[in-house]
């Protein structure tokens, strides 16, 4: 019988997306619940359910303007579109999947610096001794974003309470850690 | 030895362009059993009707194949041509040569040789065609209706001013239905009591139309014409004809706290209560789950009080059997659970209500006669969000489909609000407006331009209380999805359409199929849209799928017609193509052994048991009997019939073998 | 032994049957069924090793059923093919008396159809590894190989009908090969009335079979016509979820259905 | 040699495929003439001897068609059909009767256009297959004495 | 009783306090928890918004060290690391390819096999039938429970309590005698990994969630994710700069919570870490009245069902 709804077609946009994330972007018929519970939609230049419209279209120049956008940088993972869609698109895979597109096409929106570089920062001191190191990961976002004003505030009390650690914790293997990154390094080119 | 006439149709230029007619005729003519054969320009025409007639005479044809067209198409025209001559028209056949072949292959021989096959095929199925009269069934001229709402009223009311015997089966303590629950009713806004009352009180008054109310069907047997019903009245602890519903009992019982059905648990009723002020019939029942002396074996005060003596506390359910002609399904709708969307807080906080609800609150006989007020605190809100779509259009958690009311009916609130509450803001989250019907559009526009109503595209997200207001957050689609924010005094959720809890038990019980969402189904989704696949059964309303009242009152009407149209005649004529079990002389009285395993492949439940019995009445035999009222001939028992004992007129063992064999041995 | 002829005496002795259906010696140190009708000739039923015959055939043919009231010595194959007699309405419950013979030679009386089903459902209903085995020998083959090995098979066959007279599902007093308007069997015994004939059978016994394999033992010139029937019970099996004989009031596998059969055939 | 003309006969079912083989008429969609058509009222009706018979008639192809799933006119005819052809396929097959020649398929009154693939396709499957001579074969022989028996 | 334990790198440094009393409350129940040898970090949100794959080998390593060790049930009280761990063991347990591709990635063997309980799953499971008779001090405070987007999102596949308006850490929260009230933000979001990058952002988020509670007179706000708590609790200037009020309502784990209950010392706790001082009035050991709970409770498993 006709199935299809179920056939995927690789050389469309949104057949591509379906093959990468399994999300049917077509599927979304503009419902908006998702921009209405995104914590985050009114700082977004595009909310979610304007993204999943603008991926709709097929147009190259939508795709561009996501791929620069600050949305997929300011989308926090909380999965709240996902509980609440009707159709049950997993708009939080959708922008893990264009977050990657947008490094690996190096369009990522200049203001997303600083989450950026808090991420790197974290793989980063995840690289290099297995695990995070806080102190060594605020340290290291400094210096990439040369914010070195902020929080110096709290530091010194969170030291106090102990919640900074002085020493980073090595795990035995970290080596094997770095083997993990350079292999998918590796996969990436 | 047969005499069989055929007539190969030119059709124009339609069949003669690839195939060659007179040559298709010639052959033909010279096949074992054709009498007379003959080829003309057009043979649906009157001249070519006469033709045919005229040959039928002429030559005392026993048979006739027609080759011409799909006999889906002009088969009906060629057999009344053949009766009118004298011909059964049932031994009258037609190739199909032009859909199936000159339609579909080149001018070659090839084509005019399948069109001379196509010929013999049906030349050869002819000579075992049996001259065949349609079946008479008796018809017991009473309608049975299902459901007192506004389509089983409609419904009604049209039979039984046909003339014909109506009974009435409502499960509720009075007819009505949810349009009684209705305060004012869209595109005209005028009171829905208004409008109905009148016809709830001619349903009650005609002559012709028996209420059983607080009752339900308990079993359906038989078939269209000959249905035999059974029906269950659930006691009322009250003897009808002594009570003269003066109302005093509901007064005087003690039990004052129990949610009011009626008022969607905006309100409360007795014990012994009557469901509204307008109910029909006026006279109350006793809700055995709530009533002090059922519960605790004493009290008895509306005993005491009533004047005429009217309760009786040791009454029993009551089946009442009845014989109808017709039944019409007419059991409504119900609306989705709302707690399916918690993050809407239904349930959770008072001030968020559906739709049915807020029809109580603006009535004029509702728990606040008709003024907007919530229900936390009695407070009349100054901003009321209304969302559409609670429910519809949401494959994850509610239905897949659209409501069809929930637009018109969101807007008909949003304006009543606004003309109750002149300073009010009413607020309408919906994500289309689906607004096609008569005035609809023009209602629609009247909320947003006239009563300034607030229409933003969106869906919402979720509401929660804050010191007294309901934060409703949603975003609005048509300003870049940018999230909004209301503090609202009270919500109105438009929660789905969907059918009745009851709905799949009742299909079961009375043999109609039903969708995936326990909507009754139609036999034909345009042609037949207000049978069902079952002879005799129709449907009104929103059983088959949500509608409003000006679609359920013409459905309704539709299937009275239908009804009507069965009630037309003592006898029911139907085609004769049926099945049939062979009989024989005894001992032997048929080939059937009754292995019955045809009786589970029948759709219709048309095979039943028939037992021979000898001078003692000692049953020797039980044999297969196909009742033509329900047989619909698919003839699934046929082919699984091992001894084939059954068979079916029109499509017999012995007509489909032969056009195999003439169809192979050219 | 003595035990079953002390139990058949009694039975005919009070009544309670009028006719008893078990073994007894044949000519030939064959095996033949006896029909007791009086305590005194009791004394000739035997149950030896070599008594598998399914018996529960005789208990429709006309001529045993005058005698009155049925007693049967059933073996496991007799009580399935008792049961999907019952499920086609030929058989009712407790009009026959069934003595159940297990391979051991004990014997149970089995008083309702209930008892029946419960101790089908202790048994092995399957077909044996060898048939199994000869099944998956032919599945293997081309079908121009099976094509071949069945006409090889059929050219034996003399059309006797004795296949369809020790099959208890054949109970038809008019099978479709006496049918003759139209004539759907050839009568003649030429190949294609043979392969029609057997096709038939084999299809009519679908989902009925319940693989007592008397067709294959009465079948004198030896062709193994059990597997034309054997081989469908795996699919039905698997396919519709059902087998044969197991309950007195089973829906027959096709004369019902689900929405969602699965088939890969049907474009 | 001239090429061999593949005899194929087609089973189908009045409210679906019979509809649906109109409209490939109506629509003027060209197919293979070596395909006849029977009307049944339901391919529930359609019995496995039929079938049978067409092959020893000298049928090369078959075709049995009705409607899809839940849209049988009878609503369950085709369902109790599927079941019947599963086994009955089955059965062929292992009788070793070429289960290739026999199509199976769901056409809808819509289905124009898919009702001339299933003949075209049918059509050349079956040529690529050639005549039926396995059946020919004993078909030939044994028609000779069938003759007399054959009614009438 | 032995039971598998991964901290994730919050509970060594931030989250001291929520190590510290997971720990002491374990140990009151003579639980053994055994930390995963040589544990790494679960690439959190860093990974999954910067590599797939990353923020699939990363945990997938865990889970394998996990059952090398033959743990067969891991404690991750991080509800962050438990999202990450119980989504990839998810993602891999459906794609066998991927599940090789990243199980040769991190050149070890990895099944899928281990049960992986969020603090409150694993309080349930081997704490809760014994907890009462245990309380010699019932926490009889008004008490927010605050769930965060981790722990109950997805749904589908984390299948933990209700996903709109949970109720375990309400549950919970009674059972230690307190009286867990009825709120609008369980689930909001407090604004996760932007605490660094996007302060102005998680002030305003979190913010809201403190003000609700604070109008519905909650004492204290209980968490279960360590994020959620340095943002409700370390960012608090931020949060009441953005209200324009001074809230002073602590933020406590559930174990600290549980602990208090059972009669730990707020020191063994951990509670003096808390940025936003723990000040809890001593009151009058009473039984606590009947919360607030939700009445008409809504039931979203009913449609998973």
């Amino acid at each position: 019988m006709s199935a299809s709804h179920d056939t995927v077609h690789p050389t469309t946009q949104s057949g591509q997306i379906r093959m990468d994330t399994g999300v049917i972007v077509n599927k979304c018929y503009q419902c908006g619940k998702c921009s209405a519970g995104c914590p985050v939609a009114s700082e977004m230049d595009y909310p979610p359910s304007l993204v999943m419209r603008m991926l709709q279209t097929e147009e190259p120049v939508q795709m561009e303007k996501l791929l620069k956008s600050m949305s997929i940088w300011l989308c926090v993972s909380c999965e709240m579109c996902l509980t609440r869609c009707p159709m049950e698109i997993d708009i939080p895979a959708l922008m893990d999947h264009l977050r990657q597109k947008s490094l690996s096409a190096k369009k990522t929106n200049p203001q997303a610096r600083k989450i950026i570089s808090f991420h790197k920062s974290f793989l980063d001191s995840i690289n290099y001794t297995g695990r995070l190191y806080e102190m060594g990961l605020i340290v290291d976002y400094k210096m990439r974003t040369g914010a070195m004003i902020q929080d110096v505030a709290i530091a010194p009390k969170m030291f106090v309470k102990g919640k900074l650690n002085p020493v980073p914790e090595i795990i035995k293997g970290r080596k094997k850690i770095a083997a993990i990154f350079n292999r998918i390094h590796k996969e990436g080119k | 030895m047969s005499r069989i006439g055929v007539f190969v149709c030119h059709c124009g230029e339609n069949i003669s362009a690839t195939v060659n007619c007179e040559k298709v005729a010639k052959i033909s003519g010279e096949l074992k059993g054709v009498e007379f054969s003959t080829d003309y320009k057009y043979m649906c025409s009157d001249p070519g009707q006469t033709l045919l007639k005229e040959a039928i005479r002429e030559h005392k044809l026993d048979g006739v194949v027609v080759a011409a067209c799909s006999p889906r198409m002009h088969e009906p025209t060629f057999r009344k041509a053949c009766a009118e001559a004298g011909l059964n028209p049932f031994l009258c056949e037609m190739s199909n040569i032009r859909e199936h072949c000159s339609w579909v292959h080149p001018k070659d021989d090839l084509t005019t040789d399948k069109a001379e096959g196509l010929v013999r095929v049906m030349v050869e199925k002819v000579k075992k065609n049996k001259a065949l009269n349609s079946i008479k069934v008796p018809v017991t001229k009473t309608a049975l209706v299902i459901g007192g709402g506004i389509a089983g009223i409609q419904a009604a009311l049209d039979i039984a001013n046909c003339g014909h015997k109506v009974i009435m089966v409502e499960k509720l303590p009075s007819i009505g239905g949810h349009m009684s629950q209705l305060s004012e009713t869209f595109p005209t806004l005028d009171c829905s009591q208004c409008i109905l009352t009148p016809r709830m009180v001619e349903v009650a008054q005609h002559a012709n139309i028996t209420l059983h109310t607080y009752s339900e069907v308990e079993s359906v047997d038989g078939f269209i014409g000959n249905f035999k019903v059974k029906i269950r009245k659930k006691s009322k602890s009250l003897d009808e004809h002594l009570c003269t519903g003066c109302g005093l009992c509901t007064t005087k019982c003690p039990v004052k706290k129990i949610p009011n059905e009626f008022e969607r648990g905006l309100g409360f009723r007795p014990a012994i209560y009557v469901p509204f002020p307008q109910a029909v019939p006026n006279k109350p029942v006793i809700d055995r789950e709530h009533c002090t002396y059922y519960i605790k074996g004493k009290c008895k005060v509306c005993e005491i009080v009533c004047p005429t003596k009217a309760i009786r506390f040791d009454q029993e359910d009551e089946i009442v059997e009845v014989d109808a002609g017709a039944i019409v399904l007419a059991t409504g709708f119900d609306v989705l659970k709302t707690d399916y969307f918690p993050e809407y807080g239904y349930g959770k906080y008072k001030d968020v209500i559906d739709g049915l609800q807020f029809e109580r609150l603006a009535s004029a006989s509702g728990p606040t006669n008709g003024e907007i007020r919530r229900p936390s605190d009695g407070q009349v809100p100054k901003k009321i969000v209304f969302v559409a779509c609670a429910g519809s259009r949401d494959p994850a958690k509610g239905i897949e489909y659209c409501s069809k009311i929930c637009c018109m009916y969101t807007a008909k609130h949003a304006m009543l609000y606004k003309h109750k509450v002149h300073d009010g803001i009413p607020y309408v989250f919906y994500m289309d407006i689906r607004a096609g019907g008569k005035n609809y559009e023009e209602f629609v526009r009247r909320a947003i331009v006239e009563d300034e109503t607030q229409y933003i595209r969106g869906r919402i997200s979720t509401i929660y209380e804050k010191n007294g207001k309901l934060i409703v957050k949603g975003a609005d689609t048509l300003l870049g999805a940018m999230p909004v924010e209301i503090e609202a005094d009270m919500v109105v959720l438009a929660t789905a359409g969907v059918a009745n809890q009851g709905a799949e038990a009742l299909a079961q019980t009375v043999h109609v199929s039903y969708d995936p969402y326990k909507f009754f189904s139609e036999a034909h989704p345009k042609l037949k849209p207000v049978e069902t696949n079952t002879a005799g059964i129709f449907l009104a309303g929103a059983c088959q799928a949500p509608k409003d009242i000006p679609e359920s009152v013409a459905a309704a009407s539709g299937a009275a017609v239908k009804v009507a149209a069965l009630f037309s005649n003592d006898m029911l004529t139907r085609d004769p193509l049926v099945a049939i079990v062979n009989r024989q002389a005894p001992p032997v009285f048929s080939s059937c052994v009754g292995c019955f395993l045809c009786q589970s492949v029948c759709p219709y439940q048309a095979i039943e048991r028939e037992e021979i019995k000898n001078r003692n009445g000692e049953v020797i035999k039980t044999l297969a009997k196909v009742n033509e009222g329900l047989c619909q001939g698919c003839g699934t028992c046929v082919a699984l019939c091992r001894t084939k004992a059954i068979d079916i007129n029109g499509y017999s063992n012995q007509q489909v073998y032969s056009e195999v064999m003439a169809l192979l041995n050219d | 032994m003595s035990e079953l002829i002390k139990k058949v005496t009694q039975l005919l002795d009070d009544k309670s049957i009028s006719v008893f259906i078990g073994y007894g010696k044949g000519t030939a140190g064959r095996i033949r069924t006896l029909f007791i009708r009086s305590s005194a000739a009791a004394d000739s039923l035997v149950f030896t090793s070599d008594c598998t015959a399914n018996l529960a055939g005789y208990l429709l043919k006309p001529e045993v059923k005058r005698l009155g009231r049925m007693g049967i010595l059933a073996n496991d194959s007799a009580l399935r093919s008792i049961m999907q007699l019952a499920s086609e309405f030929q058989i009712k419950d407790g009009e026959v008396m069934i003595l159940h013979a297990a391979v051991d030679g004990s014997f149970t009386e089995m008083p309702d159809f209930k008892s029946v089903e419960a101790y089908i459902l202790t048994t092995d209903t399957g077909i044996t590894p060898d048939e199994q085995q000869r099944i998956a020998q032919l599945e293997a083959m081309t079908v121009n190989e099976r094509w071949n090995f069945w006409n090889k098979e059929f050219e034996k066959c003399i059309k006797c009908y004795a296949c369809r007279a020790a099959c208890p599902m054949c109970y038809c007093h008019r099978c479709t090969t006496d049918v003759n308007q139209p004539q759907w069997i050839p009568v003649a015994s030429h190949e294609m009335g043979i392969l029609d004939y057997h096709l038939m059978r084999a299809m009519h016994l679908a989902g009925r079979c319940v693989n007592c394999g008397e067709c294959a033992n009465a079948c004198p010139m030896d062709i193994p016509l059990n597997l034309l029937t054997y081989q469908l019970i795996g699919p039905i099996q698997s396919t519709f979820g059902a087998t044969a004989g197991m309950k007195a009031d089973a829906v027959y596998a096709l004369s019902t259905y689900k929405p969602d059969d699965k088939e890969n055939f049907i474009i | 040699m001239q090429e061999f003309e593949p005899k194929i006969v087609a089973f189908v079912c009045n409210w679906c495929t019979y509809a649906g083989a109109d409209l490939t008429g109506t629509s003027r969609i060209k197919y293979a003439a070596n395909v006849k058509i029977i009307r049944f009222p339901c391919t529930g009706r359609i019995d496995f001897m039929i079938l049978m018979k067409a092959f020893e008639n000298g049928a090369d192809g078959i075709i049995v068609s009705g409607c899809h799933p839940n849209d049988c006119h009878y609503s369950t005819g085709n369902f109790h059909a599927r079941r019947r052809w599963i086994v009955f396929r089955n059965l062929m097959n292992f009788s070793g009767i070429e289960t290739d020649r026999i199509q199976f398929s769901w056409v809808s009154a819509a289905e124009g256009f898919k009702w001339a693939d299933v003949v075209n396709n049918t059509v050349a499957k079956v040529r690529e297959l050639g005549p039926y001579e396995n059946y020919r074969k004993i078909a030939v022989s044994s028609l000779f004495s069938a003759e007399g028996t054959n009614n009438e | 009783m032995k039971i598998g334990l991964y901290p994730g790198c919050s509970m060594k440094g931030g989250a001291q306090e929520y190590q510290e009393s997971v720990a002491a409350l374990a140990k009151v129940f003579d639980i053994e928890l055994v930390e995963i040898p040589d544990w790494n970090c679960c690439g959190a949100t860093a990974a999954h918004n910067m590599n797939k794959e990353l923020s699939l080998s990363l945990p997938a390593r865990i889970l394998a060290l996990a059952e090398k060790e033959g743990l067969s049930d891991i404690v991750v009280p991080c509800a962050a690391c438990y999202n990450r761990l119980s989504l990839v063991q998810h993602e891999l347990a459906a794609d066998a390819s991927l599940k090789a591709k990243v199980s040769s990635i991190i050149d070890m063997k990895y099944e899928g096999t281990s049960g992986i309980l969020n603090i409150i799953q694993f309080i349930d499971k081997y704490i809760a039938e014994r907890f009462e008779e245990k309380v010699v001090k019932p926490f009889n405070y008004n008490a927010a429970c605050y769930y965060g987007c981790l722990l109950v999102r997805p749904h589908n596949i984390l299948k933990f309590d209700r996903v709109e308006d949970p109720e375990s850490m309400d549950i919970l929260v009674r059972k230690a005698g307190g009286n867990a009230i009825d709120w609008a933000f369980k689930t909001e979001c407090c604004g996760a990994g932007l605490s660094v990058s996007r302060t102005d952002t998680v002030a305003r988020l979190s913010g809201k969630i403190m003000e609700d509670a604070s109008d519905r007179k909650a004492e204290v706000v209980v968490v279960a994710c360590p994020m959620c708590h340095s943002n409700l609790d370390m960012r608090r200037p931020e949060i009441n700069k953005y209200l324009g009020e001074d809230i002073k309502i602590p933020v406590l784990y559930i174990s600290q919570v549980m602990g208090l209950a059972v009669g730990l010392d707020a020191k063994t706790l951990g509670l003096n870490r808390h940025m936003t001082e723990v000040r809890l009035a001593e009151k009058p050991v009473k039984v606590a009245e009947e919360p607030v709970a939700p009445k008409k409770v809504a039931n979203a498993q009913k449609l998973e069902a």
